[in-house]
């Protein structure tokens, strides 16, 4: 066995999981406090980096003051999409809910093609392009700088969930909503925040990843694969979230390095299973006892 | 002196089916403590929680009557607002956030703050001034506290927000003898200290009755008795109404006799 | 993102008022003779819609070009078609719509999976000719697919004239490497085997081949399978654009010379215009003369003028319009030749007409006269993407396979 | 005799102590109510009977039979155990006809194929539950006049009425009710009570209830058990146990007030 | 006291349609169903057809999601193992359609058992993944099994026949579509006439006490997932039958969404719902290309801008419904015959 190949691989595969994970943080977070499981994460993730694909290739900003305007228009989406569409929907069946996100999806599909036409596009290119190695190892220069990005945020993310006020406010939301309504906590608001920090979390991953991968309006299919990482490390667990969205962007790529493309789905879908079987509600996710 | 919270012949509806409140009224005066007292299911929480607004969660609604806090009607005010305006619930179970620690419990009381922020960190002290146990356990995870010392973070929370009424649902759930003693302790003493109403629901009628000035006896979502809090002490119907004894002569009937008196009245119908 | 749309609009006015002096124009040219339909299938929405938008324009484009040249013998054309989102069952009912109400002569098809499954329906009517956006491979089967013909090489053919290619830059016994990389669907896989098949007859060796799916996916996993291999020459099939772009890129910095080269629909202007300067010595093969090359004929510049006419703004046309005009062209052809031996337009004959296509001078199109085997025009070219100038040039001479 | 023997039950949830080494008998043909406070462990102990939790210690059995965990809940319902809940389990999308017959499902027979076809057996059995629920219960418990509304539509005592019903179509020997009057006013009270009654008296059901209704619970009980803190403090005859100095306290607490609130209230009176 | 108190026998009060006038709109109905294909032009028969096989396999996913409470994404790839299933069949055996499209859905049951394994211990959206995965591998075996199913290129196969007649036209594959889809949904009917409807819908509404009435939750929630996949095996062979051609591509996760949506528009747990569902999300797409095809003698460009507005129409509509009427469109036309039993002559 080759171990150096494996370890650039792995390697390569980590550094994409960092991404997986933020993007999976930011579904947590509106599962956690609102409780909706969002199937429309992948396509606020392409509305952004379209909103991207705008402000750096269209009106020529600096690719630096473009990433700050798409991320918080993607989060901004978030809020609207809460408010406007999410929010009625409160007391519905979860089904019911999670449908709403799928017609959501399509309507940010047809809007992007609207605006943007369904041509393919390719972001300009704003992160170093050096090779970087990190001992012997090669490690692609998008994927590296992509990786640090989002793990700022990430760090950022859990800092401030663990030590603000407003994190506070969103973890004792997540962990009893009557009783935050008791609390004096606007609950309402902290369901809008959780979106709107969900869809920026999601929003900057997709700038990262639709930087090294390019974009396309079918660019939210990415959204499988969160799913798949949400779920083996349980819907509500940031935990969960960061360790299984590594886990499964390195099960992917090696899946896809040894066994082949078309094996990449398949091997995570896989994991999902056994974890499904074995642990039904994920890794670190909390079962809920239903009282008789 | 005028009350601070008074309940006006208030019907509640859940699921725009199921009758859980038939018109019931009962006042809370500035700096009491209130006892209301009843079996399951009577309607006590219900109760606080149409007072409180957390009534709509549940898919519940006042149909009828008013409700009546510091003067103003609060009938469909937000809860978040109503905490900011000095009512406080603390909902039956306790109800921590268990995966925050106690510190973090405090800090997401402190919601119920905005507009007048004293400081924290004296507010802090004053609950665990009460509470010596919660401080040693500040940085453990609520869920991890006992059930006594959860209702003593339940109370604390309450605290924090300063209010001018804390309504309390059955904190002597589930908590052995001592430690309902214990809590009932200093529940009378934040009353006389801080100067806070309270509304107290519980199942418990001799611990109660020990610390409220006032009591109310309700029954299917109706107030039955009421009265001072020696009076009640001493008061048969009390006793009938907790042991089903006694029971003043022709008043009741007993549920065999009825039987035999419905069954004819179906045959001749 | 605004400016798009802005021009969006402009276009759509110009559109606007161009169809008005069309619906004035068309009745005094059909004058009594029946319409020859064009039918179509056009992905315009989901994952094709990029290539499908464009085509779409060139059927338009050459079907209002042909009215204002007369029509074919007299006959105005109609050119009529329906949205598929790339999505089989759609473009069955589009098919099933249209030739109940129109009964085209001749139609476009959007997919290969299309195609296939209308085969039968397409073959027990017998009297539509179809070819489409599929160069695949199967379709040249003449026994299951007589009314269906390819617009150019198909996918196998498509490798053979590549793979010559890539022969002729070997030297004595030191032929190149050569990696395939395609992508996990049906059109990717199409000619695999065949290219595989045709490198051995060679003698080139075929290092590596890589599946992925198509469009945005992370491949350095892929990118360091490849720099285990180094081969001389990758060739991407069954993509668009990305990922190649990102195996380029990624492979020059890691400092491999490779030379990447691509199939038809990997061969648009569009890698160079997103790319950039990264897209420079990219190669692909091309059955017809870029929009924008230096060749020119006839078809050709009438093809410019009313590309320029139907809107003065776009300026280049992507392949996607070049096809789909050639296959109008062509459909032309074949009713012309049905017509003209006093045939009635069914499939057979139209089949006919095509296979008796010889020596064809495609009026610049195609560089060289081309004729029909089995249903399909094995004719194409090697072209390298000069970035600087941000075109396409020719690197090698037409080649016609037999 | 005793239909239903409980020895020795203990049911802890990490580290709470649900029930304590409980044992009780419930005597067949009798009317045996379970009281206590909230959180005494009544509705635990419900739900080791019907299966739901797997008690650490102790048995059950049931007709001379012991019932081990390995026997699931609807094994246990299909053995004669029926039971209606705290709050109310109707299936809130179907009719109140289709809930009772709900009732009588370990009792029918009929497979998938011919529920598909409907003529044949799947047909008959239905008409022969229909016409027995029909006669045997709806018109006993004077349902039928809303046998064919959404349950979700009715009052708190009629859907009550119709749990009650579908337990008895199930054809039970031991009727469990769990707070059968909760919310209800002193009319349906009433009903209530008399159809408890009559259920015993006629049908030869043995009821076990949690109730906490005392003024019901003394005149219909024949046995009363009384749980406090998972634990059972006395049992016996409904003039006896409300006499119990233990059980006053449990439910009084400390019944000489004027001493309890000199230690709660240490510095004077409330203001 | 209502009129249907008043029945002669149980036996007339459990029936499907309980008035004469039910009755006459049903056998109105059919009718028109069998004349139909006599008036339609080849496009209408198209639509026919599609609408039938849509109806066959919503009421399939009805019965699960709808009835059971069972949340499905894998949909498709049940259709797809009946597709197969016919599509080998008919190429290696060349069995007449009536046995091979009963074996597609008894394969399709066949998965669907397997696939509802973990529907015991893991529930609502957990499971809703669950199915997802399956189809997932569905898929990956569809694309992979290349000597079973021919890989990527799929398998194209022969017209329907049985006794030497072949059904190769629209026009006669109406006449197997159409009456099967009129079968199998008066058979999902009966179901719910039975107790083991009955045990579905209980499961959905409480399944703990579901138990405790003595339904056997894992036996009953197989039964439903078997049942409902058949009807998707059932529906999947009848489109290999009706294309003719079975690729992995044909059976596309966003097939599992639009019959899910099928499912909720129309109104989850109602049979009618399942037909008006399916009708409704077949035709809505082809309304919206006749106004595509209104606009563009004004705009030629039309169907460019228009297509990317389908996605957002259809994307709206299910939010739409969602929000405003969350019982679907069965719920809608209740609403209507309501509306006209209470007109002023009657009361």
């Amino acid at each position: 066995m080759d171990w150096l190949f494996f370890g650039e691989i792995s390697l390569a595969g980590l550094a994409m999981g960092g991404l997986y994970s933020l993007i999976a943080l930011g579904f947590v977070i509106i599962y956690k406090a609102t409780r909706v499981i969002n199937f429309a994460i992948g396509e606020i993730m392409m509305f952004a980096a379209y909103l991207f694909l705008a402000f750096a290739g269209g009106m020529e900003l600096s690719p630096w003051i473009a990433l700050p305007m798409a991320v918080i228009g993607g989060s901004i989406l978030g809020g609207v999409i809460e408010k406007t569409m999410i929010r009625p929907m409160l007391g519905e069946s979860p089904i019911s809910v999670v449908m709403v996100t799928i017609g959501i999806a399509s309507i940010l599909v047809g809007l992007v093609e609207f605006i943007w036409t369904a041509d393919p596009q390719l972001l300009p290119s704003f992160l170093p392009r050096e090779p970087v190695f990190i001992g012997p190892l090669y490690l692609a220069p998008k994927i590296a700088y992509g990786f640090l990005i989002g793990a700022a945020l990430l760090i950022l993310y859990l800092l401030y969930f663990r030590f603000s006020r407003g994190g506070v406010a969103l973890r004792a939301t997540a962990s009893d909503q009557a009783a935050a309504y008791s609390m004096g906590i606007n609950v309402r608001r902290v369901f809008n925040m959780a979106w709107v920090f969900g869809s920026l979390a999601a929003s900057l991953a997709g700038v990262l990843v639709a930087a090294t991968g390019g974009l396309s309006p079918q660019f939210g299919i990415i959204g499988l694969s969160v799913l798949v990482v949400v779920i083996v490390g349980g819907l509500d667990s940031i935990l969960g979230a960061l360790i299984a969205g590594v886990f499964i962007g390195w099960l992917e790529t090696v899946a896809g390095a040894y066994l082949g493309g078309e094996y990449r789905m398949p091997a995570t879908f896989l994991v999902l299973a056994v974890i499904l079987v074995i642990r039904p509600y994920g890794l670190f996710g909390t079962h809920e006892i239903e009282r008789v | 002196m005028e009350a601070l919270l008074e309940i006006d012949n208030i019907e509640v509806v859940y699921n725009k089916s199921v009758q859980v409140l038939r018109g019931l009224s009962l006042r809370v005066p500035e700096g009491a403590i209130v006892a209301l007292l009843g079996s399951n299911g009577a309607g006590k929480s219900t109760t606080l929680k149409s007072v409180s607004g957390l009534l709509t969660l549940e898919d519940g609604e006042v149909t009828a009557g008013e409700v009546r806090f510091r003067g103003k009607d609060v009938k469909g005010t937000a809860p978040e607002k109503l905490v900011r305006n000095g009512l406080f619930h603390v909902m039956e179970g306790r109800r921590v956030f268990e995966d925050l620690t106690v510190e973090e419990n405090l800090i997401a009381a402190t919601y119920a703050l905005t507009g007048n922020k004293p400081s924290l960190s004296d507010s802090y002290e004053t609950v665990y001034n009460y509470f010596p146990r919660l401080k040693d356990r500040r940085k453990q995870l609520a869920g991890y506290l006992s059930g006594g010392e959860q209702q003593m973070l339940a109370l604390g929370r309450a605290l924090i927000a300063q209010p001018k009424l804390i309504m309390l649902d059955e904190p002597s759930l589930g908590l052995a003898p001592l430690l309902v003693e214990e809590i009932f302790t200093i529940v009378s003493r934040i009353n006389r200290e801080q100067g806070t109403a309270i509304l107290l629901v519980e199942q418990n009628a001799a611990v109660s009755l020990a610390i409220a000035s006032y009591g109310y006896i309700m029954e299917n979502g109706k107030i039955v008795i009421d009265g001072p809090a020696d009076k009640l002490t001493a008061n048969e119907d009390v006793r009938e109404f907790y042991l089903g004894v006694g029971g003043k002569e022709g008043e009741a009937r007993s549920y065999r006799d009825i039987k035999h008196y419905k069954r004819r009245k179906r045959w001749l119908s | 993102m605004f400016r798009n749309v802005l021009k969006k609009g402009r276009r759509l006015a110009g559109l606007g008022s161009l169809v008005a002096a069309l619906t004035v124009a068309a009745p005094t040219m059909a004058q009594d003779k029946e319409p020859i339909v064009f039918g179509g299938s056009i992905p315009l929405s989901g994952v094709f819609a990029f290539a499908g938008i464009h085509i779409h324009a060139g059927l338009t484009d050459y079907t209002d070009w042909i009215n204002s040249e007369g029509g074919i013998n007299g006959h105005p054309v109609k050119y009529v078609m329906e949205d598929t989102a790339y999505e089989v069952d759609r473009s069955v009912a589009a098919f099933k719509k249209i030739s109940g109400s129109e009964s085209p002569a001749t139609y476009y098809g959007d997919s290969t999976g299309f195609m296939k499954s209308i085969a039968s329906e397409l073959n027990s009517q017998g009297n539509t000719l179809m070819s489409g956006a599929s160069f695949a491979t199967a379709l040249t089967d003449n026994e299951q697919y007589p009314y269906q013909f390819i617009p150019g090489p198909n996918y196998t053919q498509m490798f053979g004239i590549i793979l010559e290619y890539i022969a002729s830059q070997g030297e004595g016994g030191d032929m190149p490497t050569v990696a395939f990389v395609y992508s996990d669907t049906e059109f990717g896989k199409d000619p695999i085997e065949n290219g595989k098949d045709r490198a051995a007859e060679l003698g080139i060796e075929v290092v590596e081949d890589i599946v992925t799916k198509p469009g945005s996916v992370d491949v350095s996993a892929e990118v360091l399978k490849l720099r285990r291999v180094r081969p001389d020459y990758v060739v991407f099939h069954g993509y668009v654009l990305s990922p190649i772009n990102e195996f380029m890129v990624q492979m020059r910095q890691m400092g491999l010379d490779t030379q990447f080269m691509g199939t038809f629909w990997s061969s648009d202007k569009l890698i160079i215009d997103k790319m950039g300067a990264d897209a420079d010595g990219y190669m692909g093969v091309m059955p017809y003369n870029y929009y924008d090359s230096e060749e020119s004929g006839p078809m050709l510049d009438a093809l410019r003028a009313q590309a320029e006419k139907s809107d003065p703004e776009a300026g280049y046309r992507p392949t996607g319009y070049m096809q789909g005009w050639f296959n109008a062209m062509v459909w032309t052809e074949v009713v012309k030749r049905t017509l003209d031996a006093g045939k009635e337009l069914t499939g057979d004959n139209m089949a006919e007409a095509l296979a008796s296509i010889e020596d064809w001078d495609t009026g610049g199109i195609i560089g060289i006269p081309v004729t029909v085997r089995d249903m399909s025009f094995p004719v194409g070219r090697i072209w390298r993407v000069n970035a600087e100038e941000g075109r396409y040039e020719p690197v090698s001479d037409w080649i016609h396979l037999d | 005799m005793s239909v239903l023997d409980i020895s020795n039950l203990s049911l802890s949830f990490g580290g709470v102590k649900a029930l304590q080494d409980v044992s009780f008998r419930v005597p067949e043909g009798t009317v045996t109510t379970i009281i206590g406070p909230n959180g005494a462990g009544k509705t635990s102990l419900f739900n080791c009977i019907s299966g739901f939790y797997k008690p650490q210690q102790g048995t059950i059995s049931y007709e001379g039979q012991v019932l081990s965990s390995g026997i699931k809940p609807p094994r246990r319902a299909a053995l004669g155990l029926a039971r209606t809940f705290q709050n109310i389990a109707l299936f809130r999308g179907m009719t109140v006809l289709d809930n009772i017959k709900l009732g009588a499902h370990v009792h029918m027979k009929s497979g998938l194929l011919s529920a598909l076809a409907y003529f044949g057996p799947a047909r008959r059995e239905e008409m022969v539950v229909r016409k027995d629920v029909e006669q045997r219960i709806i018109d006993f418990l004077e349902i039928d006049h809303i046998r064919r509304q959404p349950v979700a539509s009715l009052s708190y005592g009629l859907q009550k009425r119709v749990e009650l019903a579908r337990a008895l179509a199930m054809q039970p020997k031991v009727l469990m009710l769990d707070e059968p009057v909760a919310g209800m006013n002193r009319e349906e009270k009433e009903d209530m009570a008399r159809f408890i009654l009559d259920i015993r008296e006629e049908w030869g059901i043995t009821v076990l209830m949690v109730e906490h209704d005392m003024g019901m619970v003394m005149d219909i009980s024949d046995h009363i058990v009384v749980l406090n803190f998972g634990q059972v403090i006395t049992e016996g005859l409904p003039s006896d146990v409300q006499k119990n100095p233990e059980v006053i306290k449990a439910y009084l607490g400390n019944s000489d007030i004027d001493s309890l609130r000199k230690k709660l209230n240490p510095e004077g009176e409330a203001a | 006291m209502r009129i249907g108190d008043a029945k002669q026998s149980y036996e007339a009060d459990e029936a499907i349609w309980t008035t004469p006038t039910q009755k006459m709109w049903f056998g109105l109905f059919l009718l028109i169903l069998l004349v139909f294909p006599f008036m339609a032009d080849s496009y209408l028969l198209y639509l026919g057809c599609l609408v039938g096989i849509a109806v066959i396999s919503t009421t399939g996913l009805n019965i699960l999601t709808g009835f059971t409470g069972l949340i499905s994404l894998g949909q498709a790839g049940f259709m797809g193992v009946g597709a197969y299933t016919v599509a080998w069949l008919s190429v290696n055996t060349g069995l007449p359609f009536p046995i091979t499209l009963v074996l597609a859905g008894l394969m399709a049951a066949a998965v669907g058992i397997l696939v509802g394994l973990p529907s015991l211990r893991v529930k609502g959206l957990y499971l809703a993944i669950a199915t997802l995965a399956a189809s997932v591998f569905l898929h990956f075996i569809f694309a992979e099994w290349e000597s079973v199913t021919g890989g990527m290129g799929g398998l194209s196969l022969e017209p329907a026949h049985l006794f030497g007649w072949s059904f190769q036209s629209d026009f006669m594959m109406y006449f197997i579509i159409v009456p099967l889809a009129v079968l199998m949904v008066l058979a999902a009917a009966n179901v719910f006439r039975t107790r083991i409807g009955r045990a579905f819908i209980a499961i959905r509404d409480r399944d703990i006490s579901a138990e405790i009435l003595g339904i056997d939750l894992l036996r009953y929630k197989l039964m439903s997932f078997a049942l409902s996949s058949f009807y998707a095996g059932v529906a999947g062979g009848l489109f290999a039958y009706f294309y003719r051609v079975v690729t992995p591509e044909s059976f596309p996760l966003s097939m599992s969404i639009f019959y899910l949506a099928a499912v909720i528009v129309g109104g989850m747990g109602n049979i009618l719902g399942g037909i008006l569902g399916a009708a409704f999300m077949t035709l809505v797409p082809e309304a919206l290309k006749l106004l595509t095809a209104a606009l563009t003698p004004f705009y030629p460009n039309a169907p460019v801008f228009m297509s990317p507005m389908l996605e957002i129409i259809f994307g709206a509509l299910i939010v739409g419904f969602l929000i405003f009427e969350p019982h679907g469109l069965a719920e809608i036309w209740h609403r209507i015959r309501r509306f006209f039993r209470l007109w002023p002559f009657q009361n």
